[in-house]
């Protein structure tokens, strides 16, 4: 069997042992089963990449024919290349570290075996979406990651809000799938094939209307954006964290948030020639990342700020998609993977310590007690904010300067995502603060059960905090690729499949000459702006923290807008109250009911009318019956006036 | 219009008229002679086309109809008192026993 | 002269036999019924047709009305009928009454079709009238007589029968 | 000629059983409910061997059984398997052992009356797929009527005897006109051919000028429209599939509400193509409106056989759109839908009953499912899944192919030229998707989750129901992950169907090339 194969195969089996019979298994097996799989898929997925990294032919497996009739045929087939490879490491690494985690942070958990069932489903389904050969196979990935999703995020099905969490995040997902299956019926319509090889191929050539790539675009991005939670089908995403931390770690922070990204790049031949498309992707983008990171600031609930940061920093991910930098945008998903996993699972072990409190205001000086959390936390927290020599820094440098250099990229784009970077590191900040120093808000019940987490999760953490420290040196930034006269691994492995790359028919300056003092300056700038946020965090929450109250109070609606999520979901809720009562006020009393009056009891009651009339007749009155003749007799002439 | 159809119309009114005199009254021996009435004017119209066709057929016919209206007559008497006998009245109205 | 009989005794049959629906009291009725029969009779006389009119005025106007005044002289009481004469049919009634003789009038009818055969009016005196009819119609009469005898016989019975049981 | 007789067979075995059960003596003996599920499984073992013994080459005369009946009006005993009716015949040969399985506790399975109901009812579903012959057609389609109006009418709810009626009375009205357009096409055979004639072979090969075509296929789509049912005409669906007993709602929803789109498939479109290609505009829209009226109906049923109704109205509407788009991958993906759909919606049903049967009436108030008894959790949300269309489930092959299939149709008339109806149609029909997750994952909500109260207490699904409900979940998954496997059986109907359409005259240019495409191009 294939090692493809195999790495699609083995979290399926392990979903199958955990799901059939792994609540009569002692725990230590079910354990090993869910993280071995992982594990192995980590393995063969190394194993493969370093094939491909030398030799650069992308594997294709063919597993068998999905649905075929003469001129139509559908293969179930997979793909590794470079997009795929580099999806895969990240998945089935973060993937396996998560698992690893979970054991430790689900041990008190009585459906210990289910849970891992459905997070090994879950890894089957988001390796069939990277993995996918064609449209079909993809959309069957993108559609498990969904009922996977909510099947974790419902996954204490008992409390009636998770699983309402849940159905939201599947039904908005649902929304965007709708657009993504359109725009696979457009894109089939114009290129007879729903392969993506064949797809790039074909429009590569764009003998497309313009109209159509933009319709195909657009369609493309409401999908990505259910997917990736963007604005404005973003407001599952935050409720998400209703489901056990490692699972927002696994899907709402490392994996599944950026399938949508995937997309966008795995599609990039059909972006690159739908400029309108990619202007909106890019200033879709843009607000997402504003917006997320202004939402970030206002919340108390440590996870969600975490939840806001990771639509932010996919909203950033877009806007490198919309500039053109894909490899940018990849990058950042890279770096972000560890980053935002380590700060999750930091998040984790801070509820496991506080047994299910997630409120900051009710932790503080948690420093001392959880030194091993705080440092990761601390680190990740770096990253995040961009500042050097921090992975984070690096990928969002690349974008940030793509949002000024890259296709109809511009000035307000740059401004736009340094504001909200500047935001990052703010709320970060301001999250760590609340969380580790300052005097301890922890309710005595929960003050004395403090600890570590086991093993497991401090060693996961560690190992998080320490790739998101590194990895951004696989992906330096042009300058100091020349000052170090370092290549850039990341890039150039990349590179056949997405290099930087020219929209057609789009705007954008094209610095090239005197390119690098001014990517520097930017740099500059940005190394700034971490630090200014940083700085101004540390001012509000722990210098002056009345300042906080008082930019509080002089807010006021502002404020009240920025913490309600910018009303989107009042907007959602009336939709929904509004279908419903279509249902049941309109449909059911109304519809409904006129029609069995009309088509059932209608025709009924008239039968009754008629044989009531005819009976009627039968009087028994002998004059009655005389003058039923007389008429008779009088039509009878009548109709002889008329006729003879 | 010559004096034929003016006889025939006249039997028709007459019938009609017979015919409304049934259908109106409601006192038993009336709508007898309402009956007889009608009879009348069968009779009017048969002389009224033996006369005209010159023929005898027609005014023989009329016999005939004297013979049934003489049986009528007296079979419908017999059943009048009859059904007074019965319903002590001789309103029609009383008399429902056709009902269906 | 004879156009001018048949209009005077064509409106009285007429006006009679309205006669008879209208008034209250039977016995009035009958009488009507007995001026309309007489004025139809004089018609017949006047259309030559004495045999006719003599059996009109014998049969009917002796014979059947008696039998009817001794009917209504037997059970004549002031009922429901008395009081309200008329059933709850009168409007339909009277409107297809009115109906009835217009389209009658109306019906086309060609008195070419009949030519009258030869013959004059002598064709209906008492004698001529006897032996056609004798000659063509005993049969015929014979039954009508058999007949006759047995509507009075079942008349005879019913009331019997009905006043014993 | 052996496979002529077991197709006799498939038709004849459960009236035979049907009969022997009834010749038993004495009462309450279990020996009528063996026997008789013993014949479903023969009849099952059959149709699943004829099933992967046919080729697709239906026309060849094999699978042929023919027998002159009525021969001086043309009226032939003809039964024979083919493409269309392929796997319409392996659905019913599954769904009613299933059926009878998931009833045998209760205690009408004892009953000889109710299990000679469920045999013919199976024999004249049969007849209705297999027959060849028109009249013999519409005879065994009138014959589905009695079995199950006198099992809603015995065995029914409170309300039983409304539901019976208005169920019997109002499809029987849809099919008074059908009846007329069959004598309609016998007299025109007789015109044309000199002979009496009701074998589909020779009406299809009639001459129908305009007239004859419209007042066919009115009559036939009324009558289908109210069997499926059609938006406006679903009137007597709620009643009947929430008054009927649960293996009759079963059945009903899952074999009945199929003898709706088969007939069209059989009759509508090849009998009367140039008004099918007319009407399909308003037809699909038809359909659409009762996707997405079955679906927010749905969205707020508190009576789950009611919401399962509507949600089965809702998934018929996509079997309707499929045909009359008449593109290769929308007729592939109806056909699909049907087995789909009958598996789902039978599995839904009948997980309820035995809800019905553990704690009685009070099912229509369970919750917390998961909690009492996961095992049955498990299976009602396999059935959900499919109903959602997940992928890997055969909901998802199915209605992926209908909306594929119906777009290309409609993106490719919108870009000729024509009207947008279809499109916009189809568009709408994508959302229906959306309110599909909506109501079926409410429903979810509402059953499986929740707190338990502490004294409830369930018995989980025990070794013979699992049984019973795995054929289903086989035939889902198959269908949802290996389609292709089994395309090939109905590849020549679905061709010969394309044929009958593009050969229509009245049928613009630029469809008949985009069906010539039939939606796929150099695919790979």
């Amino acid at each position: 069997m294939n090692k493809l194969t195999l790495i699609l195969m083995l979290p399926f089996l392990g979903f199958l042992i955990n799901g059939l019979i792994g609540s009569r298994l002692p725990k230590a097996a079910v354990s090993v089963i869910a993280c071995g799989m992982p594990a192995l898929c980590f393995a063969l997925t190394w194993s493969l990449f370093s094939g491909i990294y030398v030799s650069q032919v992308p594997v294709v497996e063919e597993l068998f024919t999905w649905v075929a009739y003469p001129g139509f045929k559908v293969e179930a087939a997979l793909y590794f290349d470079q997009i795929s490879a580099m999806m895969c490491l990240v998945v089935t690494g973060v993937g396996t570290l998560i698992h690893i985690y979970s054991v430790g942070y689900m041990s008190h958990d009585k459906s210990f075996a289910r849970y891992f069932a459905y997070l090994n489903l879950f890894l089957f389904f988001m390796l069939l979406l990277v993995l996918g050969k064609n449209l079909v196979m993809l959309f069957a990935g993108w559609e498990g990651v969904g009922i996977a999703s909510y099947l974790l995020i419902g996954f204490w099905f008992q409390d009636s809000e998770k699983t309402s969490a849940g159905l939201k995040a599947f039904i908005v997902n649902r929304v965007g799938d709708t657009g993504f299956i359109l725009a696979a019926f457009v894109i089939f319509f114009f290129a007879k094939t729903l392969d993506f090889q064949e797809i790039n191929t074909f429009f590569a050539n764009g003998q497309t209307s313009v109209a159509m790539m933009n319709l195909i675009g657009i369609l493309l991005l409401i999908g990505a954006c259910g997917k990736s939670a963007q604005i404005p089908l973003h407001v599952w995403l935050p409720d998400a964290m209703a489901g056990p931390t490692p699972v927002s770690a696994l899907i709402h922070a490392a994996t599944m948030v950026t399938a949508g990204v995937y997309l966008l790049s795995r599609l990039n031949g059909v972006f690159l020639h739908a400029p309108g498309a990619m202007t909106v992707v890019a200033y879709g983008g843009a607000l997402t990342a504003l917006l997320g990171a202004t939402m970030g600031l206002t919340q108390y609930n440590l996870k969600k700020v975490l939840a806001y940061s990771t639509m932010s920093q996919i909203g950033l991910m877009f806007l490198a998609c919309g500039v053109g930098a894909f490899n940018a945008a990849l990058f950042h998903l890279f770096t972000h993977a560890f980053f935002k996993a380590c700060l999750f699972l930091g998040a984790g072990a801070i509820i496991h310590a506080l047994h299910g409190e997630e409120d900051m205001r009710n932790m503080g000086a948690l420093g001392k007690k959880l030194p091993i959390t705080l440092v990761t936390f601390l680190i990740a927290s770096l990253a995040l904010s961009g500042v050097p020599p921090f992975a984070g820094f690096f990928s969002k440098d690349e974008i940030l300067w793509s949002a000024y250099s890259g296709v109809n990229g511009s000035l307000g784009l740059w401004l736009v995502a340094s504001i909200s970077s500047f935001l990052t590191a703010f709320y970060m900040f301001r999250a760590i603060i609340m969380t580790f120093f300052g005097e301890s808000r922890v309710p005595a019940r929960l003050e004395k059960g403090i600890h570590e987490g086991p093993a497991s999760m401090s060693g996961v953490l560690i190992l998080l905090a320490f790739c998101s420290a590194t990895v951004g040196f696989l992906g330096l930034p042009g300058p100091l690729r020349e000052m170090a006269g370092v290549t850039a691994p990341f890039y150039d492995f990349l590179a056949p499949v997405i290099g930087h790359v020219q929209v057609v028919g789009a705007g954008g300056h094209q610095v090239e000459g005197a390119g690098h003092q001014l990517e520097t300056l930017f740099m500059g700038i940005s190394i700034v702006v971490a630090f200014a946020g940083i700085a101004l965090a540390w001012l509000f929450f722990s210098l002056r923290k009345q300042w906080a109250d008082q930019v509080k109070g002089r807010a006021g609606y502002a404020y009240d807008l920025v913490s309600q999520g910018y009303f989107f979901d009042a907007l959602y809720y009336l939709v929904v109250r509004f279908v419903d009562w279509v249902s049941e006020s309109v449909l059911a009393r109304r519809v409904e009911v006129g029609l069995d009056a009309g088509v059932l009891t209608a025709p009924n009651n008239s039968v009754n009318y008629a044989s009531r009339l005819f009976s009627s007749l039968q009087g028994g009155s002998l004059q009655g019956y005389v003058l039923y003749v007389f008429i008779g007799l009088a039509l009878v002439l009548l109709w002889g006036v008329l006729h003879v | 219009m010559d004096k034929y159809q003016f006889l025939i119309t006249l039997a028709g009114v007459i019938f009609s008229l017979g015919l409304l005199g049934v259908a109106v009254r409601r006192n038993l021996l009336v709508v007898m002679m309402c009956l007889e009435i009608m009879l009348n004017a069968v009779v009017l119209s048969f002389v009224t086309s033996a006369s005209r066709s010159n023929t005898v057929a027609g005014a023989s016919m009329t016999f005939f109809i004297y013979v049934a209206a003489s049986c009528e007559i007296a079979l419908a008497m017999a059943i009048v008192v009859l059904l007074v006998k019965r319903h002590a009245t001789l309103d029609l109205d009383a008399h429902q026993d056709l009902k269906g | 002269m004879e156009t001018f009989f048949i209009l005077l005794f064509g409106t009285a049959a007429v006006l009679f036999a309205v006669l008879v629906i209208m008034v209250r009291q039977p016995m009035r009725a009958a009488l009507a019924l007995v001026a309309h029969m007489v004025s139809l009779a004089c018609i017949y006389a006047t259309l030559n047709v004495h045999v006719v009119a003599i059996f009109q005025i014998l049969i009917y106007v002796s014979a059947v009305m008696v039998f009817m005044v001794y009917t209504i002289m037997l059970l004549d009481d002031r009922d429901a009928s008395f009081q309200q004469r008329f059933s709850r049919w009168v409007y339909p009634a009277l409107i297809v009454a009115v109906l009835i003789p217009v389209s009658l009038w109306l019906l086309p009818n060609d008195s070419s079709a009949l030519v009258a055969p030869a013959g004059g009016p002598e064709r209906f005196t008492f004698a001529a009238f006897a032996f056609d009819f004798m000659k063509t119609y005993w049969f015929h009469f014979e039954l009508a007589t058999v007949l006759l005898l047995i509507g009075v016989l079942s008349a005879w019975t019913a009331v019997k029968e009905g006043l014993d049981g | 000629m052996f496979d002529g007789t077991m197709v006799l067979l498939l038709c004849a075995l459960p009236a035979a059983v049907a009969l022997l059960v009834s010749l038993i003596p004495g009462k309450e003996s279990g020996l009528p409910r063996l026997i008789s599920l013993v014949g479903m499984l023969a009849l099952l073992a059959i149709s699943a061997g004829l099933f992967f013994g046919f080729d697709g080459a239906g026309a060849s005369g094999r699978y042929d059984f023919n027998f002159a009946w009525i021969p001086s009006l043309g009226v032939n005993f003809h039964l024979a398997l083919d493409g269309l009716n392929v796997y319409l015949v392996l659905l019913t040969g599954i769904l009613f052992p299933v059926v009878l399985i998931c009833a045998w506790g209760s205690s009408q399975s004892r009953d000889k009356l109710y299990l000679n109901l469920l045999l013919i009812l199976q024999a004249s579903l049969l007849g209705t797929f297999l027959s060849q012959n028109l009249m013999l057609f519409f005879a065994f389609w009138e014959l589905v009527l009695i079995p199950m109006f006198v099992l809603i009418l015995v065995y029914g709810g409170e309300k039983r005897r409304e539901a019976a009626n208005t169920f019997f009375l109002y499809t029987l009205v849809g099919s008074v006109l059908l009846l007329a357009a069959v004598i309609l096409l016998g007299v025109e055979s007789l015109r044309q051919t000199g002979a009496w004639s009701f074998e589909f072979s020779t009406l299809y090969a009639l001459q129908l000028d305009y007239g004859v075509q419209l007042f066919v296929f009115l009559s036939v789509l009324l009558a289908c429209a109210i069997k499926c049912p059609l938006f406006p005409f679903h009137s007597w669906l709620p009643l009947a599939y929430g008054e009927a007993p649960a293996s009759g709602t079963a059945i009903m929803s899952g074999a009945l509400s199929k003898m709706g789109a088969f007939g069209l498939l059989k009759l509508a479109i090849p009998l009367a193509p140039a008004v099918s290609v007319v009407a399909a505009p308003y037809v699909i829209l038809l359909a659409v409106i009762s996707i997405l009226y079955g679906a927010v109906l749905a969205l707020r049923q508190e009576d789950f056989k009611k919401l399962i109704a509507y949600s089965s109205l809702s998934h018929m509407g996509y079997i309707v759109l499929g045909i009359f788009s008449f593109q290769q991958a929308s007729v592939h993906g109806a056909l699909f839908q049907m087995l789909s759909h009958g598996a789902a919606v039978v599995g839904l049903f009948l997980v309820l009953s035995l809800l019905e049967q553990r704690v009685g009436a009070s099912y229509k108030t369970i919750t917390a499912l998961s909690t009492l008894a996961p095992r049955l959790a498990v299976t009602l949300m396999l059935f959900i899944l499919t109903s959602v269309a997940l992928p890997l489930t055969s909901g998802f092959t199915s209605e992926f192919l209908i909306l594929f299939g119906g777009f290309q149709q409609g993106f490719g008339a919108w870009q000729a030229g024509l009207s947008p109806l279809t499109l916009v149609a189809v568009v709408l029909a994508c959302s229906g998707m959306v309110l599909g997750a909506g109501y079926m994952l409410r429903f979810a909500r509402v059953i499986l989750y929740g707190k338990a109260s502490e004294d409830a207490g369930m018995v989980d699904l025990n070794a013979r129901e699992a049984l019973a409900f795995l054929p289903l979940l086989l035939l889902i998954l198959w269908v949802g992950i290996y389609p292709a496997s089994i395309m090939g059986k109905v590849q020549g109907a679905v061709d010969q169907l394309q044929v009958q359409v593009a050969g229509s005259v009245v049928l613009p240019q630029a469809v008949i090339t985009n069906i010539s495409k039939n939606g796929g191009g150099n695919g790979h």
